[in-house]
């Protein structure tokens, strides 16, 4: 049976590069090295929810009919309107979203993908700030201090921790796994290692414990890994932490600056900020100041909450205000696979990440103003299209609404909640599966997403998908320039 | 009515592995429905409303109320923090104030909730349907 | 002259109308008027196309020319934008952007607006009677241009991180205000009659915001320096009730001053034992 | 297609052409000897300036950092913008324009090829993905390689030709054009917050100095016999009393020099020609960079001319990055990058009061004028940290006119202007010079043999202007030299019209050059094998994942380079 390796997995923004699938018959039968998620996605993406024919919307039902009488009609809606929205783009390649751009330039409609509701006010506040930040392999080999804020690794990107940082194995600072199995050995004894394991999602433990032999000894004495997590709730990642500390909802902007003003030496005029004691926060704060490598990863429980943006502004000055004590970094936990991509095409083609305007024939930027959920909540929309993604799922009631009653096209391997709601529905191939292409890891290293099995007959690419949908625009374009 | 026990709370609405994993079964899948019509509280805040594990529970906030499942949380103590995975369910009440940078609110918001036994859970295409007119 | 325009219809899309200024208007006719470009959603039209407008010519013959909106034109984005003389009376709701980077004259509302009123303000004054949206008086993002000058009072409720990057000039707000009310700030003065909801001032290195509501706390990087019997708003604007004075924001360096209302605002008074 | 400018004022330097009254004929993209005068579309050239497409041997337009630079700056462009047109994209502009502006602004001013300066590999596909999204120019990108480990353990062992078949595949491997070096050694201790103080100071945990790597690279570009010589930006960039360690650079490879040949191109040269001890005795070190390149051959350099202006400093130089960001508190990007380098970004205004920048703009000046060969010097901005490329019009003008760089002198910071070299200088640069200094020397020192000129066989981008050197002086008339650089008369390129009269009449797709370096087979195979076993240990992406394939070039265009390894 072949089998094929170094496949880029398609689900979160970690882009692992090392799953090896093995293929009967046309069909991925096994998966290697994987996560949970990865599994899922590879052994499941071709199951009974998968559309397979282009469908359209007619006294009121989805009906079945061709890709060529679909694509017309979805040239059409978006022809005609005058105030399109195009979204989705974080779950296909790059090469896709860049003619996703073209098409909202064509159609001058507002282009936005899926990081406005995850990481938007991330970007917004590293638009003000600035980011220190580095690529991955950096913090394998040289950070001795990792910080997780308002993000759990173990359940949106399982294999972070194993390939990236506390427990992979780096030039100058090697994994800390050994002492968290000694940790949890004191703790809880042997069953609950062999679990523990499990939860981990990771190799079989003697390979990682033998896994890189250093071929090099490093100059620096070994101080060993620190991990702090840092969130509302005792997540499955806080467990393996070496400090926890547990914030009050909605206060981790105070935290944040409670933390910049600690490692300005600073004294506090209060005892406890968020729900901590303040000595406990000097505690940490030391552990920031006193490492020689130090990363803060970040998740939505910061972008979400609260302060929002600000808790990212403030995220970002206080690693910023650290490289004055020593070398910091700080980066987002980017979730879809290709989240990074999606904004990294549009910043290059328009100057801008997200929330894109053509309306006016020229790019413009201004999330709270051209980002689609805004667009929605005020109904200023008149059609819509959305590929590789299910805001109906995923925004708020209020703005699904006006969404679900604009004339609504989705390109879309799966029924999802949002392909219910089309008017014209056009089945896509998986990209990372079925189809090639590119996508960027959350540290904008650009990945290629393989294509390991054919699509379903008569199943197209995104891109290709797209770029039918421009040319019949074009078309109805210079038809209506002729009459 | 008046003596139905009301626990004020915080909402957050979140990932969870279950989610992620049903998510790529396909979101009109059992796994991702199951996964994602629930709400994981601290147990002393069940214990306080008198619901047991796996009961109906209706949560609700100024935007909605939707009637999901309780779960135990396995990450307790959290105290009235509750927890929904993303999903259409906990797109009835989240806030969506964007407060002028494009981003609901999607945690920490305000919100009650009570027990339902007799009020059920809707199915995904039930939920739809009361919501908006297509699907 | 005084310029009335009136909405023709519903406005649903989005509408950029910058030449909506008396600047621009002055001198012209309702036919030119009727001609100047806008953008409706992604088409080019003629403002005559949305709007119809008339000119009553004013008894006093000042040079001074007024625009007096009619209707809710919450759609209608950047109106006045740049505008250094004159005056606009908008009797309705008012759309995004109004006012940016104004320069001089007087925008009145009758109604609400939306966000980023006042952007980038240098001069003028704009007064609100309803609520205003959030980042009012802010900078564009990535900018730390916010306001340079002028006044803007709101006698409703303003969004978040109103004055955010302000360098100078004043806003008042009669209502309360939304989080991060004076972020960044470098100068100038907020005051707040009623409750402010938690930030405000936060990252603020001068300048002044004065709050007489109550706050929802204060920023644990402010220090406490005294009690005031009364603060000074402007020329001719005292409030004579004891507040708390702050300083911040320590993670900036900052020397900004957060004064509020000590009777409205009991849940601060532990920070007494520090006095 | 045949095509035919007639009666132009040619400037064409590699031909000894200055401003002779010729036709140039075009066919099928390259110049060649005569067209048929009947079927030839003609251009009338008569009154105007004719020369080979401008070159830009060094400017940052695409990549990670370019693209990081770009999100960070909502409000460097949102006024600076280009609507759509039936041929052209949209996009905006200012200190980084989007690609496709990028494109049509170089364009606009007659330049055809564009060399992007600094390529991490672990990100050469981004890099490629926005030159290919760069229409209308040619252009090509140089990998960061001075602080590889690769190449940093194998000079400290000593093991040239290892390093250079390591070198050779990756150059190959991300596409590349030539090799960089950038604070060499001291990126590799930025991933610590450290960095290295002069050329002597070892590099933490790797038991090396810049010099050597410096010397070792340079050894290694002879052994694989690339076009262009090693590209350095110097270790002390943007300190003051650094211009010691560029004369330090340039004389350590002084004994590598084969006759005349260049061995080493010190990149954005102002940026390391700083005298004084700090900020307050700051001064010009000009005069001694000029008199040692003025006695040396195996140097070529460019200016990184400042231009008072906001723009967004960009380089691979993490710590020096850093610092600007202390001195100006403006917003700080920084992006180390495993194995290989680093990157920081910070917006910065130049201020014509400034004394320090007032002294950095009239430093660039000073090199280009007191350098007496301009084979030597070439023009550039270092764009977009001296200023955006759209200023070239600007400096064209300084660098003709004593009348123009008065005019500018008037307005700066008087302690500035007391102290700057240029009031001594009459000297004025003729078109026959500016085409050198702009196109022919920019093509010779990257060697490419196709461009830069106008000799049959040559690519035909052509940049006519419209200014009549017969009719005006443009030492008394600089802003009419200003003007006609800003937008050509006709851009042509690849034999195309792509403008006229400074407006974009096509949007078409550009080359990306990148040279094929072949070594030895057998080492070949070898060096896979050991590249396997190691890039696990290196890098966090997969070896079958890491190097750019061609389909990632809109097209491709390689130049071939037989090693002697």
């Amino acid at each position: 049976m072949p089998v094929v390796k170094a496949v880029t997995c398609p689900v979160c923004g970690s882009l692992c590069d090392d799953i090896e699938l093995t293929i009967e018959n046309g069909r991925i039968v096994k998966v290697k090295n994987g996560c949970a998620m990865c599994e899922a996605k590879f052994l499941g993406y071709c199951c009974e929810h998968r559309v397979l024919k282009p469908m359209i919307r007619k006294d009121g039902e989805l009906v079945k009919t061709s890709l060529k009488e679909a694509i017309r009609r979805a040239a059409e809606i978006l022809a005609e309107a005058n105030y399109p929205v195009l979204y989705g783009w974080s779950n296909t390649s790059c090469e896709a979203t860049s003619v996703g751009i073209e098409l909202a330039e064509e159609v001058g409609g507002v282009i936005d993908n899926t990081s406005v509701v995850c990481h938007g006010p991330s970007i917004l506040s590293i638009q003000d700030v600035g980011i220190p930040s580095c690529t991955l392999g950096q913090i394998r080999h040289r950070a001795d201090l990792i910080v997780y804020w308002g993000s759990n690794p173990w359940s949106a990107h399982p294999r972070h921790i194993e390939r990236y940082t506390s427990f992979s194995e780096g030039r100058f600072e090697k994994s800390a796994w050994r002492g968290y199995v000694t940790k949890i050995k004191a703790l809880v004894g042997r069953k609950k290692i062999q679990s523990a394991i499990k939860r981990l999602v990771l190799k079989k433990p003697s390979q990682i414990s033998t896994h890189l032999e250093p071929t090099f000894v490093s100059p620096i004495m070994r101080k060993g890994r620190k991990l702090i997590v840092i969130d509302v709730r005792r997540t499955k990642t806080a467990e393996m932490a070496d400090f926890f500390v547990q914030v009050e909802p909605n206060k981790d902007y105070e935290l944040l600056q409670a933390f910049r003003a600690l490692i300005r030496d600073q004294e506090l005029a209060v005892d406890k900020v968020a729900g901590v004691p303040v000595e406990y926060l000097e505690d940490v704060a030391d552990a920031m100041v006193s490492c020689d490598f130090g990363a803060l990863f970040f998740g939505l429980g910061l972008t979400m909450s609260g302060a929002k943006l600000r808790n990212i502004d403030a995220a970002l000055s206080l690693v910023r205000d650290l490289n004055m004590r020593t070398k910091f970094i700080i980066m987002p936990m980017r979730g879809h696979f290709n989240v990074t991509g999606a904004n990294t095409v549009s910043t290059w083609q328009t100057g801008y990440p997200y929330a894109v305007d053509f309306s006016l024939g020229y790019p413009r930027y201004n999330p709270g103003e051209t980002s689609v959920v805004d667009v929605l909540l005020r109904k200023e929309s008149d059609a819509a299209l959305i590929v590789a993604s299910d805001p109906v799922s995923n925004f708020p009631h209020k703005a699904a609404e006006h969404l679900a009653e604009n004339p609504l096209i989705v390109i879309d391997p799966h029924m999802n909640v949002t392909a219910q709601m089309a008017d014209v529905l056009i089945p896509s191939a998986f990209v990372g599966i079925e189809a090639a292409g590119t996508a960027y890891r959350m540290d904008h290293v650009p990945i290629p997403l393989k294509k390991v099995v054919n699509p379903p007959r008569g199943i197209l690419p995104d891109e290709e998908i797209l770029r039918r949908i421009l040319a019949e625009i074009r078309k109805i374009k210079k038809k209506q320039e002729a009459a | 009515m008046g003596e139905k026990p009301k626990l004020r709370v915080t909402l957050l609405t979140g990932r969870t592995i279950e989610q992620g994993v049903g998510k790529e079964h396909g979101k009109s899948s059992k796994e991702y429905v199951e996964s994602v019509s629930v709400c994981y509280m601290d147990p002393e805040d069940m214990k306080k409303l008198g619901v047991k594990d796996k009961t109906n529970i209706q949560v609700s906030t100024a935007f909605g109320s939707v009637v999901v499942k309780a779960q135990k949380s396995l990450r307790a103590p959290h105290p009235s923090v509750i927890f929904i995975p993303y999903g259409p369910w906990a797109n009835v009440i989240v806030d969506p104030e964007t407060h002028g940078i494009g981003m609901p609110s999607f945690k920490g918001i305000p919100a009650t909730v009570e027990p339902a036994p007799e009020k059920p859970v809707l199915g995904l295409k039930e939920l739809l349907e009361l919501q908006f007119r297509k699907g | 002259m005084m310029v009335n325009l009136y909405p023709l219809k519903e406005l649903k899309l989005p509408i950029v109308a910058e030449c909506i200024n008396p600047d621009i208007f002055q001198g012209k006719k309702p036919a030119e008027i009727e001609k100047l470009e806008v953008w409706e959603g992604n088409k080019q039209k003629k403002l005559g196309e949305l709007f119809k407008a008339e000119i009553a010519e004013t008894e006093d013959a000042s040079e001074n020319t007024v625009v007096v909106i009619h209707g809710d034109i919450s759609r209608v984005k950047r109106i006045g934008a740049g505008m250094k003389n004159g005056e606009i009376i908008i009797k309705g709701d008012a759309g995004m952007h109004l006012g940016e980077e104004m320069k001089g004259g007087k925008i009145a509302v009758y109604g609400n607006v939306l966000g980023w009123a006042g952007s980038m303000m240098k001069g003028g004054t704009i007064e609100i009677h309803g609520n205003a949206g959030d980042y009012l008086g802010a900078p564009y993002r990535g900018s730390t241009e916010g306001m340079k000058g002028g006044k803007i009072i709101v006698h409703g409720n303003v969004g978040r991180e109103a004055g955010a990057h302000m360098h100078k000039g004043i806003v008042k707000i009669y209502g309360c205000a939304g989080q991060f009310a004076g972020f960044r700030m470098h100068g100038g003065t907020i005051y707040v009659q009623k409750d402010c909801e938690a930030r405000t001032g936060a990252c603020m290195v001068e300048g002044t915001i004065v709050v007489s509501g109550r706050i929802e706390s204060v920023m644990p990087s402010f220090t406490i320096e005294g009690v005031k019997k009364k603060v000074k708003i402007e020329e001719g604007e005292v409030v004579e009730t004891p507040f708390y004075l702050f300083l911040g924001d320590l993670t900036e360096n900052g020397r900004g001053k957060l004064y509020v209302a000590k009777d409205k605002n009991p849940h601060l008074s532990h920070y007494e034992k520090y006095l | 297609m045949e095509l035919l400018i007639r009666n132009g004022f040619v400037y064409d330097p590699v031909n000894g052409v200055n401003g002779e009254k010729m036709d140039i004929a075009i066919k099928n993209g390259k110049i060649v000897e005569k067209v048929n005068e009947r079927r030839a579309k003609k251009i009338d050239a008569s009154g105007m300036v004719v020369m080979p497409g401008g070159v830009d041997i060094h400017s940052h337009i695409a990549g990670g950092k370019v693209n990081s630079g770009r999100l960070l700056r909502p409000e460097d462009h949102f006024k600076d913008f280009e609507r759509k047109t039936v041929t052209t994209r949209s996009g905006v502009g200012y200190s980084i324009p989007s690609t496709f502006t990028t494109g049509y602004r170089y364009a606009r001013m007659g330049w055809t090829t564009v060399m992007d300066p600094a390529m991490p590999p672990l990100e050469a596909k981004h890099t490629h993905e926005e030159l290919s999204d760069t229409p209308i120019i040619d252009k090509a990108s140089y990998p960061l390689l001075g602080d590889w480990w690769f190449v940093l353990e194998y000079l400290k062992n000593g093991q040239i030709e290892e390093c250079a078949r390591h070198v050779a595949w990756m150059i190959t491997a991300t596409k590349g054009y030539a090799i960089k070096l950038v604070n060499p050694g001291g990126l590799e201790a930025w991933g610590f917050g450290r960095n290295v103080n002069s050329i002597d100071d070892p590099v933490p945990n790797f038991g090396i100095t810049p010099r050597e790597i410096i010397r070792g690279l340079c050894k290694v570009n002879k052994l694989l016999n690339l076009p262009h010589t090693i590209h350095v930006h110097t270790n002390n960039l943007g300190k003051p009393g650094n211009y010691v360690t560029a004369l330090e650079t340039m004389e350590c490879v002084e004994d590598l020099a084969d006759g005349d040949k260049p061995v080493i191109h010190i990149t954005h040269c102002q940026f390391c020609a700083f005298k004084g001890d700090d900020w307050r005795t700051f001064e010009s070190g000009a005069e001694e960079i000029a008199n040692y390149v003025n006695a040396h051959s195996h140097v070529t350099m460019d200016m990184g001319q400042v231009i008072f202006t906001d723009t967004t400093t960009m380089t691979a130089d993490g710590p020096f990055q850093y610092i600007l960001y202390t001195l100006s508190g403006n917003k700080w990007v920084n992006h180390d990058v495993e194995t290989e380098t680093s990157a920081g970004i910070v917006p910065f205004h130049y201020r014509r009061k400034s004394f320090v920048h007032a002294t950095q703009w009239s430093i660039a000046l000073e090199l280009a004028l007191l350098i007496k060969d301009p084979w030597k010097i070439l023009m550039t901005t270092d764009h977009p940290n001296g200023g955006p490329f759209i200023a070239y019009p600007r400096i064209i003008a300084w660098l003709m006119s004593r009348k123009a760089r008065e005019a500018t002198l008037k307005k700066i910071n008087p302690k500035a202007r007391s102290r700057s070299l240029l009031p001594s200088i009459d000297r004025e640069l003729s078109f026959y010079e500016i085409a050198i200094v702009t196109r022919a020397g920019q093509a010779k020192a990257l060697g490419l043999k196709n461009k830069g000129h106008l000799g049959v066989g040559a690519d035909a981008d052509i940049a006519i202007y419209g200014f009549n050197p017969e009719e005006m002086e443009p030492s008394k008339k600089y802003k009419a030299v200003r003007r006609a650089f800003k937008r050509a008369a006709y851009t042509i390129k690849g034999g195309q019209v792509v403008v006229k009269d400074g407006e974009v009449l096509k949007h078409m797709d550009g080359a990306t050059m990148w040279l094929d370096v072949q070594l030895c087979e057998p080492c070949e195979i070898e060096l896979n094998e050991d590249m396997k076993r190691r890039f696990k240990e290196y890098w966090t992406v997969g070896y079958e994942n890491y190097p750019v394939t061609e389909d990632y070039l809109a097209v491709s265009h390689p130049i071939t380079v037989k090693a002697d390894v």
